[in-house]
């Protein structure tokens, strides 16, 4: 075997130590043990996504002595490997960007702590990513749950706690749906591994026995990574957490954390259940229908919102939306957009967040759209940015987000039934991404005579305006240069069969 | 409807538990009763796995006097994995009553809505 | 021993219809514990005797535990009576 | 003859008395329309107090919950729903439950090679007799190390919530005293037989884990068990003499570092296929089942220390 295959194993076990090891480590070291790690497990991946790319061939890896149904197994492809290097490209951006902010935010004797639960929830998400077992992946879910729980309650105002007791609620409930589906698949396949489940559940489809109980548990597994990713009916503890939890928490829940479970749920559908069964059970219809609810509602209360964050935090239930149309369709154009728009929603939400503490602090702290006005004159990269992503969510060519509505539509074109709905509410939810974003892009640059804030330049905040550039960069990339990484997932996926 | 039901009764008490603890979960206004509900239903969830490792007439897979025949023993796998979920269980319940300690210490009430309600008059 | 393990399938039950309904917190909590309880035994019965010892010492021991301090801090429990049940439980 | 103006006559003209007026330079109007000057702004306070009442009138109005009749509706609706919803859950779980293999036969899917491998081989191949010890910690590994990270994690959002400064923490603990009868003659007799036995069976249930029922989690609540009853019989002040927070980390520390690091070993053997250096002993000796039993001994001491933990947490916010 060649070294290189046991690099998902090497970012795993790494991102794990070293949160126990910055339990150890004053703040300080802990920031710089976080910053190589993030680092380390992404180059890590880029080498491992080279070989992948090269070889052509997806890998087993062994947790233990023992193979395939009888020990853990990790398993990795093209579609894990990338995802992995674009989750730590995220992560790292994200904690650079926010950086500035974490003294003003969380209490001094607990940033080690922040640390640990960054370090936690990128090996969550890692395992989450390349595990090939249910159980692994219900135990990772749990961690990653904790874990951003901890991120939206780190910083201590009355707000969070709430956020963070209704996320938990609503956690768990999901947690328990997706564990009592996977008992289910157990006691009808006897299997906990990806792959061995799958033989069975083809056998079982062709036999005809148990199906109705194989499709219950496909439903509640469904429908329990749907909560824990606040598809539109479970969104009601997003606002807040998002909205008030420290600016990296925030990039890092709606970027990640929300993809993670959405990850596995797409590696639940193709490796566990079957692309065509699971495409043959009325599931997806549901998906489909809460996909375009979100898409509207979630813009709706966008608009309402007067709150900058909290309205880019409902913007996220409008773009969860969208992935989850996208899984609604039920061809591999719908899942291949899908994806993409994982990580076009990801580079860009992650960097409107950044964005908005950059354009809120040269504002007083206010997050109100009145003391925002002009805000981009006094944070001029900040304004540059929060464009940027504007622009992207929109979806104006040339940046990741029009990319990712073009393949929506392509996709819904080639579906029969759900065509007209898709492109319709796609319309609409355009329309309404452009009223929201765009009011916020002019109030921040209209002009005031009297400003009792001064601005901001370049050489004060150094860090922060060369992440937003390499998030702007990574947008850019993602929207000019789609085909490779359309490519990409296309393989991916092919991998996955 | 099939036709083991009766056979797997440990398996419809389980469903039952499991949504009271859901129902608790969701309408209980009270979160130490949440807590609860939610402690509920997560027994539930082991108490159907459990089930599924039980074969009538076989012992606990302990292996006495080296025998190890297949014959003897019940399925290992559900206990360890009820195991592994206990362990969980357990730690989120700590997570959560931190969370209700701290948010009574902030508001004097555990009522989620009375909360919000007192958060969105206060207008933060 | 079929009867029996239908006997404590109703005790579980039971008890968890009565904390759903119980008034007060501190009551709704002894029946948690009671509900852990019978679990464990439930789990004796099943053959699991790994997770009848677990679960008697986290479900019916220290999860209990923790719900009384939690109890005591947001002034549930009734101050002239000093937690009895607290030290009652860890024996 | 030339046509330019002088400066004074050009004062006069039209032209000249526009552009000073568009430039702002003069008022039209002064000299020309009769004006008072402004009185200076003063606030009102009786005129602020009335803002503010009226204010909190419609805020108490907006936001009383208990007779908005809406609000009324939509909780009576929630709850409708709610019962609705699990009632729908239960008939589909009892379905779907009614079709499942039945309980208790030989025949289930659950029942297949991997259930009999653990069962034919596991004594020979993890040298653990307890099947389930050397399944969660040999076969399964990965599960139980995410499971016991799962604990810390716990442990640490628990440590961001309740753990408070020095002056709060004195504070806290005085309130937490307050109530509670200090040196209870009864229970410190009893503490003082009991606590070493609880201990002790807690010690045993964690070394003879892959011997028998039992194994690093069970025995480690027990213990901290233990401890929990001897802080409450003897206060703080007794157990800060040999457990503190400092001594809380590096427990855990080292045995989380243990664990990783031991594991590590062993999936990288494995995957790799190369021989593990570990020796599994004669099954059934206490000394057996290679990593099994340090592994336990390590869960069990983050396990018994978390539980301290979490109670001195909840209970004053510090070791």
């Amino acid at each position: 075997m060649n070294f290189i295959c046991n690099f998902p194993f090497f970012s795993i076990l790494l991102s794990l130590f070293s949160g126990t090891i910055c339990s150890m480590l004053p703040a300080k070291t802990a920031k710089v043990v976080n910053r190589v790690v993030i680092t380390a497990v992404g180059l890590m991946s880029a080498v491992l996504l080279l070989y992948l790319l090269s070889t052509g061939e997806p890998f087993i890896y062994w947790m233990g002595h023992f193979p395939a149904p009888w020990g853990n197994e990790i398993r990795a492809g093209v579609l894990e490997a990338g995802m992995a290097l674009f989750f730590c490209m995220i992560m790292y951006l994200s904690m650079a960007g926010g950086a500035h902010k974490l003294p003003g935010e969380v209490v001094e004797s607990k940033h080690s702590l922040y640390y640990i639960l960054v370090n936690l929830l990128l090996s969550s998400l890692l395992a989450l990513v390349y595990t090939n077992d249910m159980f692994t992946a219900y135990v990772f879910v749990e961690i990653n749950t904790i874990s951003a729980c901890g991120l939206i309650m780190i910083r201590q105002v009355g707000r969070t706690i709430e956020a963070a007791v209704r996320y938990m609620i609503m956690s768990l409930l999901g947690s328990g749906l997706l564990l009592f589906g996977l008992c289910i698949m157990y006691d009808l396949t006897g299997h906990l591994l990806m792959s061995n489940i799958k033989e069975s559940v083809r056998l079982i489809m062709a036999n005809g026995e148990y199906q109705i109980p194989l499709i219950v548990a496909v439903a509640l597994m469904c429908i329990g990574l749907c909560i824990k990713s606040a598809l539109y009916p479970f969104h009601a503890w997003l606002p807040d957490a998002y909205g008030y939890s420290t600016v990296s928490s925030a990039a890092i829940l709606s970027s990640l954390v929300s993809k993670g479970y959405i990850f596995l749920l797409i590696k639940i559908i193709y490796r566990v259940i079957g692309f065509d069964i699971f495409n043959n059970t009325r599931i997806i219809d549901v998906l489909f229908v809460f996909g375009l609810m979100g898409m509207i509602f979630g813009s709706l209360s966008a608009i309402k919102e007067k709150d900058i964050r909290r309205m880019i935090a409902f913007s996220s239930v409008a773009q969860i939306g969208y992935i989850y149309m996208g899984f609604g369709m039920g061809t591999q154009a719908g899942m291949v957009a899908s994806i993409f728009h994982i990580l076009s929603h990801a580079a860009t939400k992650s960097l409107l967040f950044i964005a908005a503490i950059g354009l809120t602090d040269v504002s007083g702290g206010s997050r109100k759209f009145i003391d925002l006005t002009g805000a981009a004159y006094r944070n001029k990269w900040a304004g540059v940015a929060f464009t940027a992503g504007s622009l992207s969510m929109v979806g104006v060519p040339l940046f990741s987000g029009f990319i990712s509505k073009l393949l929506f539509a392509q996709a819904a074109v080639q579906v029969e039934g759900k065509m007209l709905a898709s492109l319709i509410v796609l319309g609409i939810s355009t329309v309404l991404n452009a009223i929201y974003f765009m009011k916020t892009v002019l109030r921040i640059y209209a002009t005031t005579d009297e400003t009792s804030y001064t601005g901001i330049t370049f050489r004060d905040m150094k860090a922060y305006a060369v992440t937003l550039v390499f998030f702007i960069l990574l947008n850019v990339i993602l929207g000019v240069s789609s085909q490779p990484v359309v490519n990409m997932i296309e393989q991916g996926l092919a991998m996955f069969a | 409807m099939g036709q083991n039901l009766f056979a797997n009764y440990g398996e419809a008490v389980s469903a039952i538990l499991f949504c009271i603890g859901f129902t608790n979960l969701l309408l209980q206004t009270n979160l130490i009763k949440k807590i609860i509900g939610l402690n509920i239903m997560d027994s539930a969830i082991y108490l159907f796995l459990a089930e599924k490792g039980y074969i009538a007439g076989r012992v606990a897979p302990i292996v006495v006097d080296g025998v190890t025949s297949t014959e003897a023993y019940i399925n290992p796998i559900p206990s360890g994995l009820v195991l592994t979920g206990i362990v969980v269980s357990v730690s989120v319940t700590a997570l959560m009553l931190s969370l209700t300690i701290r948010l009574y210490t902030r508001y004097h009430t555990l009522d989620l809505d009375e909360i919000s309600t007192q958060l969105k008059r206060e207008g933060k | 021993m079929t009867v029996f393990q239908i006997i404590l399938m109703g005790l579980l039950i039971i008890c968890a219809v009565s904390v759903s309904f119980s008034k007060n917190l501190l009551n709704s909590i002894l029946i948690y514990m009671s509900f852990s309880l019978v679990m464990s035994m439930l789990w004796i019965c099943l053959e699991s005797p790994d997770l009848a010892i677990t679960e008697a010492a986290v479900g019916a021991g220290i999860t209990s535990v923790l719900f009384f301090v939690t109890l005591k801090k947001i002034h549930a429990i009734d101050a002239s009576e000093p937690e009895k049940e607290e030290e009652k439980e860890n024996e | 003859m030339s046509r330019k103006k002088t400066a004074e006559e050009y004062q006069k003209t039209f032209a000249f008395r526009f552009f000073r007026w568009l430039s702002g330079e003069k008022d039209p109007y002064i000299g020309k329309v009769e004006m008072r000057p402004q009185k200076e702004y003063q606030p009102d306070q009786k005129a602020a107090l009335r803002h503010e009442k009226e204010h909190d009138a419609i805020m108490d109005r907006v936001y009383d919950t208990e007779h908005n009749k809406w609000l009324y509706r939509f909780h009576r609706l929630y709850q409708a729903t709610s019962i609705l919803f699990c009632l729908f859950l239960i008939a589909l779980l009892l379905v779907t439950i009614s079709y499942l293999p039945p309980n208790g036969a030989v025949t289930r899917p659950v029942n297949n090679e991997v259930a009999v491998r653990y069962i034919e081989k596991g004594l020979e191949e993890t040298g653990a007799v307890n099947i389930v010890a050397g399944m969660i910690l040999d076969y399964r590994a990965f599960d139980t190390l995410g499971e016991s990270h799962v604990l810390f994690a716990a442990t640490i959002t628990v440590l961001i919530l309740l753990r408070l400064n020095k002056t709060e923490k004195d504070e806290a603990e005085v309130s937490d005293r307050r109530f509670e009868p200090k040196n209870d003659a009864i229970l410190q007799l009893v503490a003082t037989f009991l606590v070493p036995i609880i201990i002790i069976f807690g010690i045993y249930i964690i070394l003879n884990g892959h011997l028998g029922p039992g194994g690093g989690f069970s025995g480690g609540a027990v213990i901290g068990a233990g401890l929990v009853l001897y802080l409450n019989a003897f206060g703080f002040k007794k157990t800060e003499r040999f457990f503190t927070e400092k001594t809380y980390k590096w427990i855990c520390f080292f045995s989380l570092s243990f664990y990783c690091l031991a594991k590590s070993y062993s999936f990288y053997t494995g995957a790799n296929q190369l021989h593990s250096v570990i020796p599994k002993g004669t099954p059934g000796a206490i000394l057996s089942s290679g990593l099994i039993l340090p592994l336990n001994i390590a869960v069990g001491l983050v396990v018994a220390c978390t539980i301290y933990a979490f109670y001195a947490m909840f209970r004053k916010g510090g070791f």
